[in-house]
């Protein structure tokens, strides 16, 4: 059991000693039961910081933002940030590491373990509480419970834990600077890519059906970009909706940026934003998941970065943020990669 | 059915300079003839074919889209074949994924001295494109 | 106004001038209706131009009002749009659509003196005023033109200020001094002071670089002109040119629509977003 | 800037391209490209006439960029770059659309070609339009050439580029130089003995003040380019100081080891250490890593006992040096087809049936016989002798396609050296047709006819098996339609030259192309023979295709002539087409500098540089860059993207 | 016109609508959007997952198609929008009062033409809500209610087994009369209950706006509060709060190309949105809005401050959308409430 008070305490024992600039943690916000991202920077608001089945954010997005931030400011980071940070979210900070976004001594990562559990699928959790809100989620062994209007509502984790969770294979953050809880590696709830599985025998031969349908939907608002950690591109090459500029920029430079797709939201174009999406991801995406929860209108991301998560696993042996060192999967290969599709 | 006679797939071919665009300059000078389905683009190597390029082709309404180059050993760049590979299986696999057609997308190795190979790739792509009809599901849709 | 205001109307490069060359190269363009007349606009107002294929962007029309044989534009390669201007040539047809935007209430300044302060392309918002105010001379007292661009080559307009040397008073500056150069060396703020400007009875009108307008602002200030007594021209972003895509506003202002022309004592109490 | 202006030139290559492409239409559909300010067609575009009309045509409408719809880029592409910059325009601005190999040649409908055409036209005349005008990058020339390959191609090359007074590093793989040549006996059509013409020339290599030599050395790695490789070479220890071996001989007298002589193509023995032949260069003894008990005095240490000079070393390690030069001429050489793929010819197993370079050595005065044909089984002088020829050769559906070339000419040699030796002896030669084209050739092979009285059966050898302690040859004379069946003391099989081992591995290491059958790939086939499709990579010698050695020694002395060419200059121009980075879309992530194949990216504050003298222009880090920050100038991702659309237009 | 309808009637009075194109609420893929209606309905949604919007302003609209041959003037194709008319069933009060803010906007000083041929053909039939029909709801804090009619043809009230249908407009009297037979008029009880539906629905707690009044002058006042960036630090600038609002409706205009020669294209019209880094980047990298405090500003400040100042009513209508929908917890209610407290 992970005890929120020593976590309170690190981060205020730590901004008071001026070891950290800020702590990026989760605090509660003022929408039901939902965290928030919390950038505490007083000692005195340490105790604001909470740790519930709905901290789902990948803070590391934060960490890009902090770095861009200071880019812009033209400043020096000086005492690193200090971040609350789970599994996957620990790997995304290794994957950004890796790509050199910033230096591991800039980062101090306040490493939880999700232990047996993991955060909560909103979706999942709709039905059960018949159109109440909950006001609170907490842990409690293999259950949440929930507080609603209509009293207390408890429920067996698994049954509205994010697939992610239930599927992850290292829910601890094996890169830290401290962990708070057990590291229960291993442990899985069900399988890996067990919603992937579950999809490719449920869609057999009728995948375009489905995912037409889906593309279609795509409103192109770039949630699942914005909220995407391994997303930091200043420009994506896809759909930009900014484009660095900079005093060497070029009117022929900006007159001449590739237009590869258009800017409205039908399906072709759609498809190419979100597949481009997928191929960039692909060795990078260490399944936070949090593209598929912030889509406002329920398209399976994950399910695309999932696909390529496990060719790449299958097929090239990668796992995504393995090592700060380790080579990317696109900038590298193996002699016996197969190649067994080639005529 | 007549309809699917006359349909003529369009494809795009990567050829890479040294080793399959010079495989296809054999073939011609040897007059080995091919359906002239396939317009080539020539870039230097596989290895500098970006995946954006196949979703691009298909966006722009490509019904096949073909990635050839040297064989694994024989790249020009010592290693830009590998890379190629891995992405292009990446993309094969994702294109799949979502309900196309696998046939549509081909990696194929033909080297300088393989022209009639080369022929032979192109006619086994159309042949095997013809059956699939036009590719509908990526291709931007004509507006008003 | 036309029924559909999103459509534009087809007109013909009849002139094209390069008035700057280089990386932030200048050229002036004057168009003509391809069928009928194009409309009728003010001082200060602007037009939405289209390159069909490219894009729109919005201008601000250079000619003076009483000319109504063609429009004028002098538009700064910078992106996209302005790029692809720089690409036509003398006989295309493009696509226009306007007037956008208020205008400098010329009318209002009978009897007045003029000061015009402009900076590198910062001359064609105003030079529509310039113009209309040299042609209608005797409305006016002394009319007096400060403009400064970077270096000499970065001088647009540079013959047709030669010629109103006749009638108004031109003062030419370059930021740093360079050989043959016989104008005032220094930036444009400094210019103003350089000749120190009387504000009785005046109007000071300014456009150029924001941080330019900031400068001749506290300098014109300084010098005792009321915030009521300055004039200047703003740009945003701008894609509609009617008030509804949402971008260009100032606070509760569309510039496209309340704007671009303001008085400084209008425009301080807006919130800075320009 | 002002709109592009783009010239587009359509040749009719006469009626090469013409007849099967509208090139009128393909002109008109150009003129309708907006960037296009000029077309023009024309009948043959690369004559004078046109090439003049293309310059005229320049500048007479002030185009400034070039699109030439022609033939492969590989012919024209450099003359009509030439053109343009004669009419005052950067060359990098003209490119070539490839409407004939990719196209007219390749379809005959001509509807169907002309679509095509316009297709690949318009995508080349939408990439010129972002083609930027650069010039060539100097590069500096290292004065200095490397052979690999020390046969007799390799020994010319040497001498013609060590003459021209250029330092030139011979590296040879085995102990000696000399290569296949020095196996012969004696060579057609003078029968001149070949040791005597080639030992002078291994002589003036050693002593040569330009060549250093090399031997028992491979070459491991090359990087770099045409005018500055560096080439990591493997100098595997020989044991024994060249300098002090006296080749006294007295160690090999006290080796116990015995294995099969190579260079006799295991009709004999050899010790652990030992010299290949007599006249080795250098004359020096080699030790046998692999066969010595253990280069250990304590286990074995007998030859170092005797070795009076002390040349013997058994501490020697494999050393591996770099050096720079500015050309490499690879002279690789042949292997004979492995007669393991020919069970009909008894697949190598049969005894007295020996490959044509065993039977040279069976002639050889220095070898194993010293010059007395003896069969190997039981050293009796063989009394019927079938050569048969185009072994491996001449066979597309089992073998090898092509004709080894030298087969029907050294049988005709092997045939009269017999009869010299065995003037009773009846010689048989089985032959497909008879190819002698070559100076004194066919009169060679007409006395062998007539005069050595041979009898030349023309037809094929179905199977040959052991009878009797003979070798029963079973064939058919097709000119009689007779089957005949020979029983012979002996069979000398003119095997298949194929590409020898060395010549697969160094066209890995140097990355220059075979060809369909293996051997090293020429630039051009007419134009450029002794170029490989690599800068500063010359060929010489059947490495490159089957040939005699006249030929090969005429190709030796063509491509030092090249290498001399290329070194006389001081610096060389590198193609500009490298990478560059956006800087300001590029974020650092060191994704590019991993994928580069020659290691020519590093990050440098937070961004990629490219250096632009590793850099080849492969374009791997802009497919792998995410973001596209890294682009191969003229070959953009803007210019592919353009190019895209264009096909599919 | 007020009538009762009885509840399982509510389809046949669709089918009826045969001069209509149907659409309403239908919980598909986990959430909730309009669609076209094939068959059994049932108003008992929450809020959808995206506003009616779409209906007159659509997320993609073509303006016209231009086509050239090199040498020649273009040729420009006018595609005025030919739409059905529309009934959109069970539109939430909310949702309803976006209808004139979008109104105001599409005919403030010029008319949008793209817009009124579309929403001249849509009618809306609103759905009282009994609760709020969303946890995020706030419609009671700036000026609406949720049994407001406003933008409404149609108001239907839940009244257990039947709906009370009140005709707003003359459309709604259409949509009614084209089942004339289907409703009754409503007794004295009824109107009754429908009064006390009604008070109890406004009795609902809601979440609160404090001071919606003072909000335009504080927020004017409180412009340059560092409180913009403290609580934006978290955003994220997705375009989701906009996308899914009611009242949102910037847009951007580009020119779409089929082919580059000959030329030929459209001219097309697709939503944009105040929190994209690029929405007022001007060509030249500068950008009014640099930061996502300044964006998060402009749309709490366009909502609550310049519409009101242009059109003295708050843009914002109170859906919650953008509550629900933001990926990291920006609540709109939050932020204007921390800021006109700021104020204080």
């Amino acid at each position: 059991m992970i005890n929120l008070q020593d976590i309170r305490d690190t981060a205020r024992d730590m901004l008071a000693k001026g070891e950290v600039r800020t702590v990026i943690g989760y605090r509660r916000g003022t929408r039901g039961m939902l965290a928030e991202p919390a950038f505490i920077t007083d000692p005195a608001q340490a105790d604001d910081l909470v740790w519930n089945p709905t901290c789902f954010h990948n803070l590391s997005l934060y960490l890009v933002e902090d770095r861009k931030f200071l880019a812009h400011l033209r400043q020096n980071p000086g005492a690193p940030i200090g971040i609350v940070a789970k599994g996957c979210d620990a790997r995304s900070i290794v994957v950004l590491m890796q790509e050199h976004y910033f230096k591991r001594e800039d980062v101090y990562i306040i490493g939880v373990s999700c232990e047996g559990t993991g955060v909560v699928d909103e979706r999942k959790l709709a039905p059960h509480l018949n159109g109440f809100q909950a006001s609170d989620a907490v842990f409690d062994g293999d259950d949440f419970v929930f507080t609603t209007a209509q009293g207390e509502k408890r429920l067996p984790a698994r049954e509205v834990m994010a697939d992610r969770c239930l599927e992850c294979r290292i829910p601890f953050p094996k890169e830290h600077n401290l962990v708070f809880g057990e590291d229960k590696t291993g442990r899985q709830l069900a399988e890996p890519f067990a919603a992937l599985k579950r999809f490719e025998a449920q869609e057999g031969g009728d995948r375009w059906n489905f995912w037409s349908h889906h593309f279609d939907r795509c409103i192109r608002c770039f949630a699942c970009r914005s909220v995407c950690p391994m997303c930091y591109c200043d420009e994506c090459v896809v759909d930009s909706i900014t484009f660095p500029v900079t005093s060497e920029t070029s009117a022929e430079e900006k007159a001449n940026r590739i237009r590869w797709i258009e800017r409205s939201a039908t399906r072709s174009e759609n498809i190419t934003y979100l597949m481009t999406r997928a191929m960039h991801l692909a060795g990078r995406c260490t399944d936070c998941g949090e593209c598929e929860r912030a889509c406002p209108v329920n398209v399976p991301i994950r399910l695309l970065n999932n696909k390529m998560e496990r060719e790449a696993r299958e097929k090239f042996g990668f796992e995504p943020g393995a090592s700060i060192g380790g080579p990317s999967l696109v900038a590298s290969f193996l002699d016996n990669d197969p190649g067994d599709f080639i005529r | 059915m007549s309809e699917q006679q006359d349909y003529e797939p369009r494809i795009v071919a990567f050829l890479c300079k040294w080793c399959s665009s010079a495989g296809s300059d054999l073939a011609g000078v040897s007059r080995i003839q091919y359906p002239a389905n396939a317009t080539p683009i020539t870039v230097p190597c596989t290895g500098a074919i970006s995946p954006m390029y196949i979703l691009s082709a298909f966006n722009k309404g490509a019904d096949g889209v073909l990635v050839s180059g040297c064989h694994i050993g024989d790249c020009h760049y010592i290693e830009g074949n590998f890379l190629a590979r891995r992405k292009m299986q990446l993309i094969m696999e994702l294109i799949e994924f979502i309900g196309v057609e696998p046939n549509r997308f081909r990696m194929s190795w033909v080297s300088a001295a393989e022209g009639a190979k080369f022929a032979t790739v192109i006619t086994d792509f159309v042949n095997d494109l013809k059956p699939l009809g036009p590719q509908d599901k990526l291709k931007r849709a004509e507006q008003a | 106004m036309p029924d559909n205001i999103y459509l534009p109307q087809l007109a013909r490069v009849a002139y094209i001038k390069d008035e700057v060359y280089g990386e932030r190269a200048i050229k002036t363009f004057r168009v003509e209706p391809v069928d009928g007349k194009l409309f009728d606009h003010e001082c200060g107002q602007c037009a939405m131009l289209s390159i069909f294929g490219r894009g729109e962007s919005m201008i601000s029309i250079a000619s003076s009002p009483l000319i109504r044989e063609y429009k004028q534009f002098s538009i700064m390669k910078v992106g996209r749009v302005s790029s692809a201007f720089h690409e036509l040539e003398v006989g295309d047809v493009i696509g226009i659509r306007g007037p956008y935007g208020n205008s400098f209430p010329v009318d209002d300044w009978r009897g007045k003196n003029l000061y015009f302060i402009g900076g590198g392309c910062g001359l064609a918002p105003i030079w529509p005023v310039i113009t209309t105010a040299v042609a209608q001379r005797d409305y006016f007292k002394n009319i007096t033109v400060f403009y400064g661009g970077r270096t000499s080559r970065d001088i647009m307009y540079r013959t047709e200020l030669e010629k109103l040397r006749d009638s108004v008073d031109v003062h030419l500056s370059i930021d740093k001094a360079e050989e043959g150069w016989e104008g005032y060396c220094g930036f444009v703020p400094a210019a103003v002071m350089d000749k120190d400007p009387n504000p009785g009875n005046a109007i000071a009108i300014t456009c150029g670089p924001p941080i330019m307008i900031k400068f001749v602002i506290q300098n014109l200030n300084k010098l005792g002109f009321k915030d009521e007594q300055i004039y200047t021209t703003i740009e945003n972003k701008m894609k509609c040119g009617i008030g509804k895509c949402g971008r260009c506003n100032v606070g509760k202002d569309y510039v496209c629509v309340k704007g671009p022309v303001y008085s400084w004592a209008e425009l301080k109490h807006l919130p800075e977003e320009y | 800037m002002s709109k592009k202006r783009t010239g587009v030139f359509v040749c009719h290559c006469g009626t090469n391209i013409a007849a099967t492409v509208d090139v009128a239409r393909v002109a008109k559909e150009m003129a309708d490209e907006s960037t296009v300010a000029f077309t023009q067609e024309y009948v043959y575009m690369c004559s004078e006439p046109g090439q003049e009309s293309v310059v005229q045509a320049i500048k007479d409408n002030k185009l400034d960029s070039v699109v030439v719809t022609c033939c492969s880029p590989n012919l024209h592409e450099k003359t009509f770059r030439d053109n343009a910059q004669r009419a005052g325009i950067n060359n990098f601005t003209c490119e070539i659309a490839n409407i004939r190999e990719q196209c007219s040649w390749v379809h005959a409908d001509k509807a169907k070609g002309t679509e095509k055409a316009i297709k690949i036209s318009r995508s080349v005349v939408r990439r010129v339009n972002h083609n930027k005008p650069m010039d060539a990058i100097a590069v500096p020339v290292t004065k200095r050439a490397m052979i690999i390959g020390g046969g007799v191609a390799g020994i010319q090359a040497a001498l013609d580029i060590g003459n021209a007074g250029i330092e030139v590093i011979l590296v040879e793989k085995q102990a000696t130089i000399g290569g296949r040549m020095l196996q012969l006996s004696e060579t057609f059509p003078t029968l001149d003995c070949s040791q005597c013409v080639l030992s002078p020339k291994m002589v003036e290599v050693k002593r040569h003040p330009k060549v250093k030599l090399m031997t028992y050395s491979e070459v491991q790695e090359v990087s770099g380019s045409v005018g500055s490789f560096q080439v990591k070479i493997l100098k595997k220890p020989t044991f024994v100081d060249p300098d002090k071996c006296k080749i006294c001989d007295h160690c090999t007298e006290v080796c116990p080891v015995v294995v099969p002589n190579e260079y006799e193509l295991g009709l004999t023995a050899r010790r652990a250490i030992y010299i290949p032949y007599a006249q080795a260069i250098p004359a020096s003894f080699t030790l046998d890593e692999d066969a010595c008990l253990g280069l250990n005095p304590v286990r074995c240490g007998k030859c170092k006992d005797v070795c009076e000079a002390g040349a013997i070393n058994y501490d020697m390690r494999p050393q591996t040096v770099t050096e720079d030069v500015g050309a490499i001429v690879v002279a690789t050489g042949f292997d004979l087809y492995d007669q393991a793929n020919m069970p009909e010819m008894g697949g190598g197993k049969v005894e007295d049936v020996l490959d044509g370079l065993q039977f040279e050595r069976l002639c050889s005065a220095s070898g194993a016989t010293q010059g007395h044909i003896m069969r190997p089984s039981d050293h009796k002088v063989p009394k019927d002798v079938v050569f048969i020829q185009c072994v491996g050769s001449r066979d597309p559906a089992k073998h090898c396609a092509y004709c080894s070339k030298i087969c029907c000419m050294y049988t005709a040699k092997h045939a009269r050296l017999y009869k010299k030796h065995v003037p009773e002896g009846r010689a048989y030669v089985f032959y497909i047709d008879i190819r002698s084209g070559g100076k004194g050739y066919e009169e060679f092979v007409q006395r062998t006819m007539e005069d050595d009285d041979t009898l030349y059966l023309r037809g094929r050898v179905s199977k040959l098996y052991r009878k009797d302690g003979k070798v029963r040859v079973l064939g058919t004379d097709t000119l009689t339609g007779q089957n005949v069946e020979i029983d012979a003391d002996m069979v000398v099989l003119a095997l298949a030259m194929v590409p020898s081992k060395g010549t697969v591995e160094i066209a890995k290491t140097l990355k220059i192309g075979r060809d369909k059958d293996g051997f090293l790939a020429e630039a051009h086939p007419k134009l450029r023979p002794v170029e490989s499709v690599t800068g500063g990579i010359y060929l010489a010698g059947a490495a490159q295709a089957p040939k005699d050695i006249p030929e090969t020694v005429a190709q030796a002395g063509a491509a030092a002539s090249k290498v001399i060419a290329l070194l006389s200059q001081t610096t060389l121009s590198r193609s500009p087409l490298i990478a560059k980075v956006r800087r300001s879309h590029c974020t650092g992530c060191g994704m590019c500098v991993d994928a580069c194949p020659f290691i020519a990216i590093r990050l440098e504050g937070g961004k990629a540089v490219v250096n632009e003298a590793l850099c080849e222009g492969c374009g791997s880090c802009s497919a792998t860059c995410l973001r596209a920050a890294i682009d191969v100038k003229n070959v953009t991702q803007l210019q592919i993207h353009e190019m895209i659309e264009a096909c599919l237009a | 016109m007020e009538k009762i309808l009885e509840k399982k009637r509510i389809d046949d009075w669709i089918k009826a609508l045969s001069d209509w194109e149907v659409h309403a609420p239908a919980l598909q893929d986990g959430i909730w959007t309009y669609q076209p209606v094939s068959g059994a309905i049932r108003l008992d949604h929450p809020n959808t997952n995206q506003s009616p919007k779409g209906f007159a302003f659509p997320q993609r609209e073509i303006f016209f198609s231009f086509e050239q041959i090199k040498g020649e003037p273009p040729k420009l194709k006018q595609v005025l929008p030919k739409t059905p008319q529309h009934a959109v069933f069970g539109v939430r009060p909310c949702d309803g009062r976006g209808v004139p803010r979008m109104d105001k906007v599409f005919n403030d000083h010029v008319e949008d033409p793209y817009y009124n041929a579309r929403r001249k053909n849509v009618a809306y039939v609103g759905l009282a809500c009994n609760k709020p029909p969303s946890p995020n709801c706030f419609c009671l804090s700036v000026g609406g209610s949720p049994v407001s009619t406003d933008g409404l043809d149609v108001q239907l009230t839940d009244m257990g087994d039947r709906y009370f249908v009140k005709a707003i407009t003359e459309a709604g009297k259409a949509l009614m009369k084209a089942a004339d037979g289907m409703f009754s008029d409503p007794s004295a009880a009824e109107q009754k209950q429908l009064k006390q539906v009604h008070a109890e629905a406004v009795a609902h707690p809601q979440r609160k706006v404090n001071d919606p009044d003072g909000a335009p002058a504080k927020l004017k006042a409180n412009f340059n509060s560092p409180l913009w960036e403290e609580m934006a630090r978290a955003c994220i600038g997705c375009g989701i709060c906009t996308f899914l609002c009611p009242t949102c409706h910037c847009f951007d205009i580009n020119d779409e190309v089929q082919n580059k020669a000959p030329l030929k294209g459209q001219r097309v019209r697709t939503w944009d949105n105040c929190q994209f880094p690029d929405f007022t980047m001007h060509s030249s990298g500068h950008n009014p809005r640099e930061n996502t405090g300044a964006r998060l500003r402009q749309r709490v400040n366009h909502k609550f401050q310049y519409f009101h100042e242009n059109f003295g009513m708050h843009q914002c209508t109170g859906c919650g959308r953008c509550i629900t929908g933001c990926p990291v917890g920006i609540d709109i209610v939050t932020v204007v409430n921390k800021v006109t407290e700021h104020a204080g």
